[in-house]
């Protein structure tokens, strides 16, 4: 039997009832095998897997995909004697999957190292949706856009098909003997063995590399990251002798001071983050305060309460400033030297709220710079934060790269001492910054093996690529925060040639058991204990297996003694600072990197729904512009999307610029994660590779140092593809808010008067629910989950850059991103707008053919196939929420991305048909899910309970900003969110009778004066 | 559908006056004119030759009246009865946005109505087969018929009078239709 | 004569109309389809004579959308034991040693934009022959129904389904 | 013997003599068969070079039109500039314009008649011919706008498999759909009647053969029998008077579009006057221009003659200050509503990145026309035609400012939006050009473009006036 499928049948029926089913052999034999006829075909072959003749699934799924894949061409003509249709059954059935009926696994999402908690949905075999998972307390049951578009990856047509040897496809034997011959040799004559990996959160992996070095005397394992987190884990190091990444507690903080760190957005745990961080930023008298200091604008600043711009090389000297008015009372006088916007008396007014706030408060810097994080963690130490705001001990382990060692292994490459290199996640060709160091080394290096799932960057160059399975399809776990241990199991057969990295691993250790034993004896011996729950192993396993996560009770330590003075570090930070950077002349600026949202380091720049995703504060698609200041960019007579080269470092790059208002005037800020070459048709090419500006620092440290560049406009014009052109609100009342003094006086602050505005019409009566949605500006942190999750529930086409730049983008669900206030620093607010399902809906008034009209239960309905695309209810909708299908985006070479291959339609939710050209389409509030839940609860007899049918934007949303429910059930979540003083229509003096509602935006800070 | 031969006197005018005139004389002699044919319409004929006024304006208002039932019976039914949808929230029965499609089917039945009763009333359907009393009616010619049978005083009488009252020339036909 | 013509086209017009009327209210039905199966499957046996409950071997018509059409190890369950032997059943013993599945034909195809849960109707007792007809009379199985959109709403017209509101929203279907 | 005609002629005359005719309507005294033969002339004479560089060009856009139609229908609205915001842009604007251009005709020959107005009888024939052409290029664009045109029959309510499900009798569009059709088969049926008695003449005239029995057919067997004459011209008088309703409402229907919608910009209740207005003057200032150029082509100046233009440029002078008028009060409400978001739009016309749509609408239709209250501009065909030509270009861009502007931006400004036209799209515009003037173009070639019968009613009428 396929090793991978023992015990893999525990699995969740559905969401509610978490019951582990236990089957015998045979139907374990099945459940894998059957489903997946080409299981063990060759790509070529895989690809017409999904298609109806080799489909398992009887009649929907099957049909759907097929038709999906057709372009739904035949449901579109509403009258027509389809061809011919054949239905496969199973040779023999499997007990556990019945088609049409999902299957929910818990696993742990592979998509960065952060690791959270995730449910899988699949149908008739196939993984098609990621959700978070609601019980896991770590993460609060979002997730973010990468998480939900790791689904897409699974489907990636660039995926290897088998394993490579020199570039020519081979079978595992060939490899595998090859590789096994030469670690022999190399290991006989005591050669150095290393294994450069990325974050390895997975604590049974770290066990088996941990044999390589009792096995291979030469074997030296080495973590490699793109963006390390090494100065935080250093600086805790030299204070306390623990080299180790705190565990950070937003939900603890009532003061929270961001350095240049978008822990909302990319940085470290953005899920996690943003679950504490909404937490406590619920509007009340314990809402925290978040004040950032921040170069480019990001994610997190645009959600700060207060937010000032700085160039990054001035964030040490604020540390350090901060440092001196909390630790000692000699405050010197600020240093003036640095163009910094804000005045010294913001700065001891900011100490004192700080002091004030002993134990609750919490710096949080993402400058990699260890002299800069010791001063925080300094501050933080003095402000009593450790172990209340950031612990030590649980601490995390999501970020792990240890930078000098990479140093040193690139010279030693370069020098020929290393004989044999295994890259295991990592990307170096692409993200390291001395990439032709690398190459030179890798050249050589006697065996270089990597287990990329394609032909990357890097893998071009080595010798044997062994792909790794899609975490979709392997075993493993994780432990992203000491004692938050979470499994990963296969949610499909691997659908390709690969294997597991921990199973090539132990075969070339020579070990005779496969990881998924392994990995069960791992816990039995080192898991299993830490635990008292449960007495037999068995349960246990497959309790966790069901639940995915387990918390262990984690030994709390005292945090050991500081060691240093506080005035030397500080002393020594602040030399270490560069004192004077001349920029900010017509052409020199200082520069910054940053990640994005979307992209993060870049390793998902193949995935279709990542690269449409509108950036959160840019809402640029398709590539990212060198962020500039407005007031700057009209200085040098730059507009959006001209060219510029970026010239410092003696790097030199040329990109569009983009006017970022907030922006420092002295700073330039260029996105990382972009630029791939070996990504695949989609990533490839898309925007500038902008990794090669970082380097080794003095402290040996990865990462951008204080760089200056110099800008050159082109004369070259490479417009970016936006979805929002226009940035104000015009002075309409469309996001509403309120100061927190203003909310605790009065609750309904910011909002106008209540509209009762009279319907002309008598009322229709509603019928047994009245659907409706509550968003709440004041948690929703625009982080734009939503919109991939609602893509992939909604099978939401990729329309392209030259489409999106036509204003053509299909997105049901958008983000709109307003700025207020001076360019220079404005306030930013978020505001998803859906379709709003309009009591009065203007849109169904004007269709001609009746293909929208409203439900008994408060739907706008859009019935795509009666409809014929006169476009009127697109005019006639206030709130610009539908959507045309400009083309057929399904199954057209034209747009090639994920509906364009069989393998990537594999991924459509086969409950929502594929739109056809020349068709409207829009939020349905995920009618499907609600559907499905009232025939559930048809079928157990009792009322649908509130929160049992959530729609795919709700269930994404790490802040838990949007309810979805019946307005009918007084007790419903959102029925009571609209009873809050803070809730109101958006454009209700129209008179349309949203279904959908916001809550004010609260922000906890003195109004600011307009 | 006689084929007894039916003797006609065709008097053929070069203007409309002459025309007038002489029709004026012939019925002053108590002479019914049987018909005139003109190329363009002449005014004042039709109480010399005794033409009733045209029922027509009623066959309009009927067809006018049948257009707006029509379209109130259809959209009532189909809006209100037969599959009411909430649309906009707006009631079933939206009485005012029914109107504008009332008001196309009015017209247009009626406009229909009235050109199908023209066109039967007058025998003016494809192919119908004319036999010209005189040529040239259609040009510039004005022809005056009189049926033999309807002229009270002698034939040869008639003629003369017709050719004193400015006929360009008068022959006696038999048509036999 | 003229009248007669009249007439004559008015009566002719309305006997079209009434033609065209009926025709169009039929378009998209396939109904009468009864296309060759790969294995000539008799109904009229097995559901009629040896009266096996259509839920034997459609299993998933009670709790899920689709009814399925059963994998060849259901037809084994007996014909494992059975020692009747005729071609036809060779063909299903072949397709489960080399592990074949069966082309079987659709005969029951509803376009792709509807939904129909069979699971919901056959809960609420509605018989398969409502719209499959009368199958365990069937030798091959023929589509005796319309399957059409005003078919499927006179039906749940005539059991009163929800209230009337709720009859007509589209997407309970649609989506 | 002149004696006893005299006397018997006098009486006659006193009872039918018609109101004196001034100014002339037709040059010198024409013979009646003189003017069936000029009239005829076109029909069979071979015609002149002028006419063949016409109809080449034409055709041409046309054949333009159909490429770009058939490329777009295959491809996908996608080949249009549209967008998530912008739904219509030109599809409706080329809609609005060729109904707009139709409304002339039908007024020319309906409501003129009911005004008895004679110098309407020369033009006449040509101004239905062109409502009927411009409504058929309008009924184009609805047709091919839509995202799956082959299903456009959806529109009309027919017994279907579906339930039967109807269609949504609250739709302005579906209203379009009565409105049109209708309109289009009374016009049909009003140009048709006009010419029953003249495809009679031409029936006489021509010598046996193909042509007399197409004419027969045609003729429906047409004697000019008195008795039909009089309930002929109640016929007509009938349908006049239905038209005249018609006409207004069509326009009003088409404003509605806009008018009942919620938009800024569109949801105005002054529309539908504003509409039929405008349709108007577009319309004159299409019949001045095919007048213009067919009257020296053709060599009907003694027939359409310079006091015609006259009259047509005073109509084109008045519609054209309604129209202005319109302008006005529709700023002053945006100013007086006091409805912020209309303001902005108002604003946004004149001053945003499409004012210079904006400020060629109001050249053309409220400068230019000015020039019409100089009587020596009205009677002068050298000049009235650039003025007709620019009301037209006039007319086109107030309906792209109503549609584009309104929509490019709406409530909430993160919609925003740029709407470029795509060459598709214009080549569907000269493509509607095309098929407009190759129709007129075969029309003049085909059809009598004139209403002989009634030019003669009216020469023998003058000849009288003048005696």
């Amino acid at each position: 039997m396929s090793p991978m499928t023992k015990d893999a049948t525990v699995y969740w029926k559905s969401l509610e009832e978490l019951r582990a089913e236990r089957h015998d052999s045979s139907s374990r034999r099945d459940e894998f095998v059957e489903p997946l006829p080409w299981k063990r075909t060759t790509g070529a072959r895989a690809f017409q897997a999904s298609t109806p003749p080799a489909d398992p699934a009887v009649d929907g799924a099957s049909r759907r995909d097929f038709l999906a894949l057709m372009g739904f061409s035949l449901g579109a003509a509403a009258c027509s004697r389809g061809t011919t249709q054949h239905a496969l059954p199973f040779v023999t059935a499997p007990e556990d999957l019945t088609p049409g009926v999902p299957n929910w696994y818990a696993t742990t999402c592979g998509g960065c190292s952060a690791s959270c908690s995730v449910l899988v949905k699949t149908r008739d075999g196939r993984p098609i949706k990621i959700e978070g998972n609601r019980e896991a307390p770590l993460f609060g049951g979002g997730t973010c856009a990468v998480g939900q578009a790791t689904v897409l990856s699974l489907y990636d047509g660039q995926r290897l098909r088998q394993p490579l040897w020199r570039g020519a496809p081979a079978s595992w034997q060939e490899v595998d003997e090859k590789i096994e011959s030469q670690l022999r040799t190399t290991g006989a004559a005591q050669g150095r063995i290393t294994l450069l990996s990325a974050t390895i959160t997975s604590p049974s992996t770290r066990d088996i590399i941990a044999r390589w070095s009792r096995r291979y005397a030469g074997f030296r394992h080495v973590v490699y990251e793109p963006v390390s987190y090494a100065a935080i884990r250093r600086a805790h190091q030299t204070l306390f002798k623990r080299a180790v990444l705190p565990h950070y507690r937003f939900d603890n903080a009532a003061l929270i001071v961001g350095l240049e760190a978008d822990f909302l957005g990319a940085w470290l745990s953005p899920v996690e983050f943003t679950a504490q961080y909404a937490r406590r930023r619920r509007p009340g008298r314990s809402m925290a305060h978040h004040v950032q200091f921040e170069s480019t604008l990001s994610l997190t600043g645009a959600n700060a309460d207060v937010r000032h711009a700085v160039s990054p090389s001035a964030i040490g000297h604020l540390a350090m400033a901060l440092l001196d008015r909390v630790s000692s009372a000699d405050r010197e006088p600020f240093a003036a030297d640095m163009s910094l916007a804000l005045a010294a008396s913001e700065l001891d007014a900011l100490a004192d709220r700080l002091l004030r706030h002993r134990g609750e408060s919490l710096v949080v810097c993402g400058v990699q710079d260890v002299e800069v994080q010791t001063v925080v963690t300094r501050l933080n130490h003095v402000l009593g934060n450790i172990g209340h705001t950031l612990e030590l001990s649980p601490c995390s382990f999501q970020k792990q790269g240890d930078d000098e060692e990479v140093a040193t292994l690139v010279e030693q490459m370069q020098r020929g001492d290393i004989q044999a290199l295994i890259l295991y996640g990592v990307n170096p060709a692409y993200d390291y910054p001395n990439q032709q160091a690398f190459l030179r080394g890798l050249e050589r290096v006697a065996l270089s093996v990597s287990f990329a799932d394609r032909v990357d960057e890097t893998a071009s160059h080595v010798h044997a690529v062994c792909p790794d399975h899609h975490y979709l399809e392997a075993w493993g776990d994780a432990e992203p925060v000491t004692g938050s241990f979470s499994l990963i199991q296969p949610t499909i057969a691997p659908l390709f040639e690969t294997r597991a990295a921990q199973d090539s691993l132990l075969k070339w250790l020579g070990e005779a058991q496969d990881f998924h034993a392994y990995l069960r004896s791992y816990w039995q011996r080192n898991v299993f204990p830490l635990q008292t729950g449960r007495r037999n192993f068995e349960e246990f396993w497959d309790g966790v297996l069901q639940a995915g996560f387990l918390n262990a009770p984690v030994p709390v330590a005292a945090t050991a003694a500081l060691s240093g003075p506080v005035v030397a570090t500080a002393r020594r930070a602040r030399d270490g600072q560069p004192r004077e950077l001349r920029v900010g002349t017509a052409d020199r600026f200082e520069l910054h990197a940053y990640e994005t949202v979307a992209l993060r380091d870049g390793r998902h720049a193949n995935n279709p729904w990542l690269q449409e995703l509108p950036d959160p504060i840019a809402k640029v698609t398709w590539g990212r512009g060198l962020a500039i200041a407005p007031a700057v960019a009209d200085r040098l007579d730059l507009q959006d999307g001209d060219v510029v080269t970026v010239t410092g470092g003696g790097v030199r790059v040329e990109l569009p610029i983009w006017r970022q208002p907030g922006q420092p005037s002295t700073t330039v800020s260029i996105a990382l994660g972009y630029g791939r070459t070996g990504a695949g048709p989609v990533g490839n090419g898309v925007g500038t590779n902008a990794w090669r500006f970082l380097g080794h620092g003095a402290d040996g440290l990865l990462g951008l140092h204080p760089t200056v560049v110099a800008l050159e406009k082109t004369g070259r014009f490479a417009p970016l593809a936006a979805t929002q052109t226009h940035h104000s609100m015009e002075g309409r009342p469309l996001v509403r808010e309120a100061t927190l003094e203003e909310f605790l006086t009065d609750p309904g602050a910011g909002r106008e008067a209540p509209e009762a505005l009279p319907s002309l019409w008598a009322e229709h009566e509603p019928g047994s629910h009245t659907w409706g949605l509550t968003i709440d500006l004041s948690s929703c942190t625009g982080c734009s989950a939503c919109v991939v999750a609602c893509q992939a529930e909604n099978n939401v086409p990729v329309v392209g850059k030259e489409e999106v730049a036509r204003g053509r983008e299909m997105h049901w669900i958008r983000v709109d991103r307003y700025y207020q206030g001076p360019a220079s620093s404005p306030d930013v607010v978020f505001q998803p707008v859906m379709c709003q399902h309009c009591a009065n809906a203007p849109c169904e008034t004007v269709c001609p053919v009746l293909a929208t009209v409203h439900s008994s239960d408060g739907i706008n309905e859009q019935i795509y196939n009666r409809c014929v695309g006169t476009r009127y209810c697109e005019n006639n909708c206030p709130y610009k929420v539908r959507r045309f299908n400009w083309f057929t985006y399904a199954n057209n070479p034209r747009f090639d991305f994920n509906m364009n291959s069989p393998l990537g339609t594999m991924v459509l939710n086969p409950d929502v048909v594929v739109r056809s050209r020349g068709v409207m389409e829009k939020c349905s509030l995920c009618i499907q899910r609600i559907q499905a839940g009232k025939v559930a609860a048809r079928q157990s007899g009792d009322s649908i309970a509130d929160g049992q049918i959530q729609t795919a934007c709700q269930q994404a949303c790490p802040a838990k900003a949007i309810v979805f429910g019946d307005m009918q059930d007084p007790g419903s979540q959102a029925a009571r969110f609209r009873q809050s003083p803070r809730h109101y229509h958006l454009l209700a003096d129209l008179g349309t009778r949203p279904g959908v509602g916001y809550l004010t935006k609260i922000r906890n800070r003195e109004a600011r004066t307009r | 559908m006689t084929s007894a031969p039916r003797h006609f006197l065709v008097a053929t005018f070069s203007n409309e006056d002459a025309l007038r005139a002489a029709a004026r004389e012939v019925r002053d002699r108590g002479c019914r004119i049987h018909d005139v044919y003109t190329p363009y319409p002449v005014h004042g004929m039709d109480e010399l030759i005794g033409i009733r006024h045209s029922r027509l304006p009623v066959a309009t208002l009927v067809g006018g009246l049948a257009g707006c039932a029509t379209a109130l019976a259809m959209q009532f039914y189909m809006a209100v009865f037969d599959w009411p949808l909430n649309v906009g929230g707006k009631p079933a029965n939206s009485t005012l946005a029914f109107v504008p499609i009332t008001f196309e089917l009015t017209v247009l039945c009626a406009g229909l109505v009235t050109a199908a009763a023209f066109l039967t009333r007058s025998g003016l359907v494809p192919g119908a087969s004319t036999v010209p009393f005189a040529d040239g009616t259609t040009e510039d010619l004005f022809a005056l018929v009189l049926r033999s049978r309807d002229v009270t005083i002698d034939v040869a009488e008639a003629g003369r009078l017709l050719l004193e009252s400015g006929a360009a020339q008068v022959v006696l036909k038999d048509v036999s239709r | 004569m003229l009248r007669f013509a009249l007439v004559g086209s008015l009566v002719t017009g309305a006997a079209l109309g009434a033609f065209a009327i009926r025709a169009v209210s039929r378009v998209g039905s396939n109904q009468g389809y009864s296309p060759r199966q790969p294995i000539e499957f008799s109904h009229r046996l097995h559901a009629g004579e040896s009266q096996i409950p259509c839920l034997y071997c459609h299993y998933a018509a009670t709790r899920s959308p689709h009814a399925g059409i059963p994998a060849a190890s259901v037809c084994m369950n007996c014909h494992g034991l059975l020692t009747t032997q005729t071609a036809e059943i060779q063909k299903l013993k072949e397709s489960v040693l080399q592990q074949r599945p069966i082309r079987w034909v659709k005969v029951h195809n509803l376009p792709d934009l509807v939904h129909f849960d069979h699971g919901q109707h056959v809960r609420a007792s509605v018989a398969c022959q409502a719209c499959h007809g009368p199958v365990e009379h069937m030798v091959r199985v023929q589509q005796r129904m319309p399957l059409t959109m005003g078919w499927c709403l006179s039906c749940h017209e005539a059991r009163g389904v929800g209230e009337r509101g709720q009859r007509t929203d589209c997407v309970r279907c649609h989506y | 013997m002149p004696g006893t005609a005299r006397r018997t002629l006098t009486p006659a005359v006193e009872c039918a003599r018609p109101v004196p005719l001034r100014p002339a309507w037709l040059e010198g005294s024409l013979a009646l068969r003189q003017i069936s033969d000029d009239i005829a002339l076109p029909l069979s004479a071979r015609p002149g070079a002028g006419w063949f560089v016409c109809i080449a060009v034409s055709l041409t856009a046309l054949a333009v039109g159909v490429a770009c139609v058939t490329y777009q229908i295959a491809t996908g609205i996608g080949t249009w500039g549209l967008n998530k915001s912008v739904g219509w842009a030109f599809d409706i604007t080329n809609f609005v314009f060729w109904i707009g251009i139709g409304h002339a005709g039908t007024l020319i020959s309906a409501i003129l008649l009911l005004f008895r107005q004679h110098w309407r009888m020369s033009i006449n024939r040509s101004a239905e011919a062109m409502t009927i052409f411009a409504v058929l290029c309008a009924a184009l664009f609805p047709l091919i706008h839509m995202g799956r045109p082959w299903l456009a029959f959806w529109m009309m309510p027919y017994p279907n498999s579906r339930g039967p499900l109807w269609v949504n009798f609250r739709s302005p569009l579906v209203w379009d759909v009565f409105a049109i059709n209708t309109y289009l088969i009374v016009s049909l049926v009003f140009w048709y009647f006009g010419m029953l008695p003249d495809f009679a003449t031409l029936r006489d005239r021509a010598g046996a053969g193909g042509k007399k029995r197409i004419y027969g057919l045609l003729s429906l067997g047409w004697d000019g029998s008195q008795r039909t004459w009089s309930r002929y011209e109640t016929a007509c008088l009938l349908l006049a008077g239905l038209a005249t309703p018609l006409v207004i409402s069509v326009h009003s229907i088409v404003s509605m579009d806009f008018a009942t919608s919620i938009l800024p910009g569109w949801h105005a209740t002054i529309f539908p006057p504003y509409f039929v207005a405008g349709a108007v003057y577009s319309g004159f200032g299409m019949v001045m221009l095919l007048l213009i150029i067919t009257r020296r082509v053709m060599h009907l100046q003694r027939y359409i003659t310079l006091a015609h233009l006259d009259r047509m440029a005073k109509i084109t002078l008045l519609t054209g200050s309604l129209v202005a008028f319109s302008y006005a009060s529709e700023w002053f409400m945006a100013w007086y509503g006091g409805n912020a978001d209309e303001r902005f739009v108002f604003v946004n016309r004149a001053t945003g990145r499409y004012a210079w749509a904006f400020w060629t609408m109001v050249a053309c239709n409220v400068v230019i026309p000015q020039c019409l209250w100089l009587r020596r501009v009205r009677t002068s065909p050298a000049a009235l035609l650039p003025i007709a030509i620019l009301i037209n270009v006039g007319m086109w861009f107030e309906r792209f400012v109503i549609i584009v502007t309104s929509l490019h931006r709406s409530y909430l400004p993160s919609s925003w939006v740029m709407y470029y036209p795509t060459s598709i799209e214009i080549g569907t515009l000269v493509g509607s050009f095309g098929l407009f003037f190759t129709c007129f173009l075969l029309f003049i070639r085909l059809l009598p473009m004139i209403a002989t019968w009634e030019i003669k009613g009216l020469a023998a009428a003058q000849a009288r006036g003048r005696s």
